[in-house]
């Protein structure tokens, strides 16, 4: 049989529940699951419900479920708002001082007592007891908390040990393995991506849920020599990037829809100056303000069309950990090789969820390099010379004149409204396109899953990919999705298509927007799941949606 | 590339008489003084908004990043991040700088980062043919305001002086031997340095006739002073008919934004071994 | 044989070629011609080289041709940048004290002098000239002078007289009726539109070529008891006509595709909060500064999807000054009747150009309304009970709380994070996007002309249609416009190009940003016709692209 | 509505120890006041940016406009702008107005339009958890920053005296009954009024034992000298140890921009008249 648990904490903002739930993970972790986390919180500092849910299991998982096998309750909330997820064995494990339930009861307060610890280390209780209930070995906790928490792990140890032997093993959560992976967000996996691709500069505005990215890469400026800047809004993120990249560094920046409006001036300029850049977008409950704590796939087409005028870019969604990994790496040497803006499309779902990846595995990213001048000839930025792409210098580079310049302009940068010169840089921008779309053979821009024969098939993008593979295989569909969006891969998901009786997208948006993606490539989606309101699509979910749409 | 012509073959546009001549002449010379001192001019970036002044970075032959409305200020900084060694020059306009971008400038200011901001401060918008800007005077008549405008003008050298500026000057394009030696100087100013350059706008505020009679340079006094700064820097609002001082009114020292960050520049290899260290620690 | 005759002048910028070109319209207007105008100048102040290609014809008119019968020459590069459009009875009217060339020479100095006037008033006397070699009355000239050019019309003719008595008809233009039409810009229609339309307010920041509606209504302010505003950038002007529409009035405000950038965050607000809320967007050739006085259309897919988020959005592209006029109203009552953004989408051809309008009988708009609360029950902004709308209030009403939001809320317009009213407020946005849909059943939403049996046919959008509709008479074919592109009419355009069996499609952008809105829509192009270089299309231009493309 | 609750039933998230809570209950009083002396509560309308002080516009039962991050002193001008009979205040964070939206706010100084800003100055991002903003101090470790900022901050008082600001205050949200009577007189001015509030952050940012021993009453001089409201101003820095004069620093009377536009509201027919004799202009 398959091990695969999933474990609910729950408690009030500000209880700590990120790092209670970083922890859990961890415990699964080093029994040798595979893991994912969602955190799901609403838009506030202190107060209001939070909660995680950890998946653990014997095969790589990217998404929770509904159920779940264990509760952590820091509060009644988690107990009464969760009730639906519990079934006839779901472990309780919840402080008796305030929570009233069935299950196992712990005296936080008692155990914290007796320690002389800190209300901060109450968790600490409630996870040695849910450890203990799972069957987790002593050690096996204590050395979790000796490596992740390594300020005062004495004293949450002693503290945990009291809720470990209040509690007796229920429902043992076997180890099943000998590996540990290495836990991280979907947002450092876009970090050390970026950082893999030869990330110099990092720039952003805080705005949720690419913030932490920021703070990520804040926080390990200097381990990977980069500058991180956090300027006075997105207008000036772009600009000082573009600033930079110009110079010669490799910039990346991030933002979420509302931050990516005020960058899309900057954006058309990246375009007709040809300067590289790459920017993250992760995306959220929209329109405007929206819901800044949930996901959604709603920015798809905005990002595909921003900016005034017609210039190439290239658009990736990454659906795991290791795709973001992997893709922001390829993100920072395609903007580099082709001089275009390239986006990193998340969500909430992925940049802030936390995945197991393999550290021993990482992916092999193919590089091409920036193409720069040998120094022969004189330097003209926009050489239109027959080759993909100008050679680039750099200011400072001894013999070159570097101009970019936003205006139409002619080989050397200057100034042109000549009409056939503005039509021939036109093409030679263009052109970069198609030469894009061509290198893109060689990567793995369609992913799918499942029978090849399978009548009905899914086809969905980002994160939704986990709650997608996970019904496919229930209900014996395959899964397609793009993992690039522009250039898109039409010809590639035609043959991952074919054969398809009935097509179905599955998107986190209103309107369908990979379906109308489609149709413009000549694919017919017949139906649409469709869903809204914030919350990630699980396997569960979806597998009720399909099959009340007659699948 | 040395004693080089450094006018490129672009054909000028500006309008006859327009001030702009007389800052390209200026920053020419200044240019032309770097190098014959041994600067190495590859080693100068010009940015520029989009105007009128803008036109400067298709007419020197220099590394030009010829950026967008607003906006030249922020892509300096980066530029200056980037390559610390590259001297970092923005023209920009009176619309680009004081109303569409003017966060912008504040905060290069607050950070004090090495780079010389001219301002070719028509207090008009000259490109697009004649609106008011935030330093036209009060009733000033423009296509926008037709009526003339409601609003009294921003001094931007106070703004400036609220914000962190370590060099807040101003010149005039009829002055040009001060002119030149204010964007000499703020060139070489280690930090952030702010030139307001009042600039004849023959076609649409011709104030020649005004400045002339109004202009004088600012005497001796401890530069370092903000206090006797903002008083001078007080003395004309842009509005009123008070004399104009011309000069220097402002300068100090402190560390510069740029200085302050460690650069490292890894290789793949290093990047990927920092990588799997990092990925240990959340094992 | 039908009447129509194009005049060419053209001299440096500042050489007053924009006056010249309107009075000389006004002369053909003046003798019963429809008229239309194109002005081509280069992004300075002074120098550079400007014209104007009037054309008048004895029926409407909408875009000039490449060939001219007249040419008044200012300059000598009017003669030599030109000489592919003369023919072999193009009459030439020049200034002999600069130009050296074949046909009317008169010294425009020598007509200044004894009449002691200023160098100002030179074009005056080859419009003189003109006039006469063009054999319109002295009647009509000095009548369209006391008209046109109020101030100093006395010594302006005196100068005309003497280019007048210099010259001899050469080529006569007949006087074919005695109406006079309005002529005006597009960018005036638009604005008379919006005015049309109940406009209280008009916000922008200056940018070509947009600025020109900022000018007229700032000029006609008072007249039209108008508020007009030009902020500190394009942020503010669509925040600030938030504002103005939650307060009650009536705002639309004004940009290009780099101030729109700006504006995107500003629109998703919009759309989330419910304001309505009019954007004209004047295209001109892109990305970033691009050709800021030249044309283009390529920012279509860019105002369709722009913005975070989903929300409707109704978007109309004029190809008319008359459509121009009329959407524009109709723009201003969907707006304030939908409480959604309404986007008008013009480009500089459209914007700058001068057309002949009918005054007399200007086109029938029918208003909707706003949909207001009566004052009864307690007010709820965006109270969903079953209406198209919710029910529009506006603070300092008595008795209403207004309470807009840019977060998800609830029908109050108080924040809320809860699934089942986010996704209720969603699906209440997005109903208003069917509604609008139905109701633009009762508009003229696709343009169709020529034979219903055309097996080739021509789609576009925009002004492009001018040359559009002269080629597809000239070759036989049927061209087709879609107007209002969202909600886009699908089912009405479908019928249009019924029977097609060549579907051209004729665009100014790179990529046929129309052709793949049809696509999204099951309508496949099968040849397109590009063009990017800034330059509008003349029927000429596109007759022989047309015949390369195997028409 | 008259005797109104003026609480929505919105759930107060603030976090306990919060110097919102002290804004908001400020702000209750002064409606509250307000209504008692006859004025009609529906005429008032909050505008707010996006962070945790924005979220007053969930909680107060009034006309409001919970706008976007940074925009909310646009959104404000544009109401006054269509409504002169409305009080229009906004509530904005120091993210928010002196980062994000900086430009907005120094040129609604400018213009003096006839709205009342008050900053929740808490020198931090409360609600994207804790980064530093223009007036954290210098070296202040945040999210993105954790090493220290390399800045100084901006001392927003001396920026909205040099934008031309018609009435300066500082508050502080532990001084409850200065604030009310700072923001009772910023509604009364007539013109662009401003108050900063030192607003404790209990999460992020707890400045009490700072700011206890340190704030002071401004006591009386010429409030409408510009020179000596200069050097108040200038006292403390926002970074250093000095003094913190809290009080109106400034204040002026002058025409606002808003009473300067003619309102004519005309209708349909009129319209139409008015647009057919303007064409026949161009017959
Ligand atoms: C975002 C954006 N808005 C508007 C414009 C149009 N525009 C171009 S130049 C300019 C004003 C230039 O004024 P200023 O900066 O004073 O320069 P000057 O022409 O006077 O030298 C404007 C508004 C633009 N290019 N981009
Ligand atoms: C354009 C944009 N960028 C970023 C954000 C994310 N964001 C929301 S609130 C906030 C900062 C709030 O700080 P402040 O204005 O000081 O308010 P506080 O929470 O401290 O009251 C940010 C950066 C956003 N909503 N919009
Ligand atoms: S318009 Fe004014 S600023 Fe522009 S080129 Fe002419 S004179 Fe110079
Ligand atoms: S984070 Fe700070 S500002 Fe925000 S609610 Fe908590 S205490 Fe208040
Ligand atoms: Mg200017
Ligand atoms: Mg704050």
């Amino acid at each position: 049989m398959a091990q695969d648990v999933s474990v609910l904490v729950g408690g009030k903002a500000g209880d700590g529940i990120n790092s209670a739930g970083a922890v859990v993970a961890q415990l699964l972790n080093s029994v040798g699951y595979h893991t994912c986390t969602y955190y799901e919180y609403p838009s506030l500092i202190r107060g209001g419900h939070n909660f995680a849910i950890i998946r653990g299991a014997d095969h790589p998982v990217d998404v929770h479920r509904n159920m779940v096998d264990y509760v952590i309750a820091l509060n009644m909330d988690t107990i009464s708002l969760h009730s639906g997820r519990f079934h006839e064995k779901t472990v309780t494990v919840f402080n008796s001082d305030v929570v009233k339930a069935p299950g196992q009861g712990i005296s936080v307060s008692a155990a914290l007592t007796s320690e002389n610890a800190p209300a901060i280390m109450g968790n600490s209780a409630l996870i040695g007891a849910f450890a203990s209930s799972a069957g987790i070995p002593w050690d096996t906790v204590s050395e979790v908390f000796n490596r992740h928490i390594p300020k005062g792990a004495d004293i949450n140890l002693r503290v945990a040990r009291k809720g470990y032997d209040q509690v007796t093993a229920v429902h043992p959560i076997n180890r099943i393995g000998d590996r540990r992976f290495s836990l991280i967000s979907g947002n450092e996996a876009i970090a050390l991506g970026l950082i893999h691709g030869g990330l110099s500069a990092y720039v952003s505005y805080p705005m949720t849920p690419s913030s932490s990215l920021l703070h990520f890469l804040a926080e390990h400026a200097d381990r990977f020599g980069i500058t991180v800047i956090h300027p006075e809004n997105e207008i000036a993120v772009i600009l000082m990037a573009l600033g930079i990249s110009y110079a010669g560094g490799r910039p990346a920046i991030g933002t979420s829809g509302g931050g990516f409006c005020l960058m899309t001036e900057g954006l058309s300029l990246a375009g007709m100056a040809e300067i590289p850049l790459v920017i993250v977008v992760s995306q959220r409950t929209g329109p405007s303000t929206g819901l800044p704590t949930f996901t959604g796939q709603s920015d798809l087409h905005f990002i595909l069309h921003a900016g005034q005028g017609e210039f190439p870019r290239f658009v990736v969604a990454p659906g795991t950990a290791r795709e973001a990994y992997a893709w922001s790496a390829v993100a920072m040497d395609i903007a580099g090789h082709y001089q275009v803006p390239a986006i990193i499309l998340a969500d909430k779902t992925l940049s802030e969820g936390t995945f197991s990846l393999d550290p021993v595995q990482l992916p092999e990213v193919p590089f091409r390099g920036p193409v720069l001048w040998d120094g022969s000839n004189t330097y003209h930025r926009y050489a239109d010379n027959g080759s993909v792409v100008s050679h680039q210098a750099f200011p400072g580079t001894r013999g070159a004149v570097v101009k970019v310049n936003s205006y139409a302009h002619d080989e050397t940068g200057i100034t042109t409204e000549e009409a056939a010169i503005v039509a021939q840089m036109t093409r030679k921008r263009m052109r970069k396109a198609a030469h894009l779309a061509e290198a893109m053979e060689a990567y793995d821009t369609v992913i799918t899953d499942g029978p090849v024969h399978a009548g009905t098939m899914l086809v969905c993008w980002g994160s939704v990919q986990g709650a997608c593979t996970e019904a496919a295989h229930e209900l014996g569909l395959r899964a397609v999705r793009p993992v690039v969006l522009s250039p898109f891969p039409e010809i590639r998901l035609k043959q991952a298509l074919e054969g398809a009786r009935r097509l179905i997208s599955v998107e986190e948006n209103a309107t369908g927007q990979l379906a109308a993606l489609l149709r413009l490539h000549g694919i017919t989606v017949d139906t649409m799941v469709l869903q809204y309101d914030g919350r990630p699509l699980t396997p569960e979910m979806l597998v009720e949606r399909l099959k009340e749409a007659g699948v | 590339m040395t004693g080089r012509h450094l006018i490129t073959d672009a054909q000028n546009t500006w309008c006859p008489g327009c001030g702009n001549f007389s800052i390209q002449h200026t920053l020419k010379n200044v240019l032309t003084d770097l190098e014959q001192e041994g600067e190495d001019l590859d080693q100068i970036v010009l940015v520029s908004g989009i105007g009128c002044h803008a036109k400067i970075a298709d007419y020197l032959d220099i590394n030009s990043f010829y950026s967008i409305h607003g906006r030249a200020i922020p892509v300096a900084s980066g530029i200056k991040l980037a390559n610390r060694d590259l001297k970092v020059i923005c023209c920009v306009g009176d619309g680009d700088a004081y109303a569409e971008g003017l966060d912008h400038l504040i905060f290069a200011a607050k950070r004090n980062i090495d780079i010389t901001v001219i301002v070719h401060n028509n207090r008009v918008y000259g490109l697009t043919t004649g609106q008011y800007t935030p330093t036209s005077p009060h009733g000033f008549k423009g296509k926008s305001t037709p009526m003339g405008t409601l609003e009294y003008p921003l001094n931007p050298l106070e703004l400036m002086l609220a914000s962190g500026g370590t060099y807040i000057a101003r010149g005039y394009t009829q002055k040009r031997d001060q002119l030149k030696s204010l964007i000499r100087g703020a060139i070489d100013h280690k930090g952030f340095a702010f030139v307001d350059v009042l600039q004849i706008c023959a076609t649409f505020f011709n104030m020649t006739s005004q400045y002339n009679p109004r202009v004088y340079p600012l005497q001796e006094y401890d530069r370092s002073d903000a206090g006797i700064a903002c008083e001078k820097v007080r003395e004309w609002d842009y509005n009123s008919d008070a004399p104009i001082a011309l000069g220097l009114f402002y300068q100090r020292s402190a560390l510069t934004f740029d200085e302050q960050f460690r650069h490292q520049s890894l290789h793949g290899k290093e990047r990927q071994i920092l990588i799997e260290e990092f990925l240990a620690t959340r094992q």
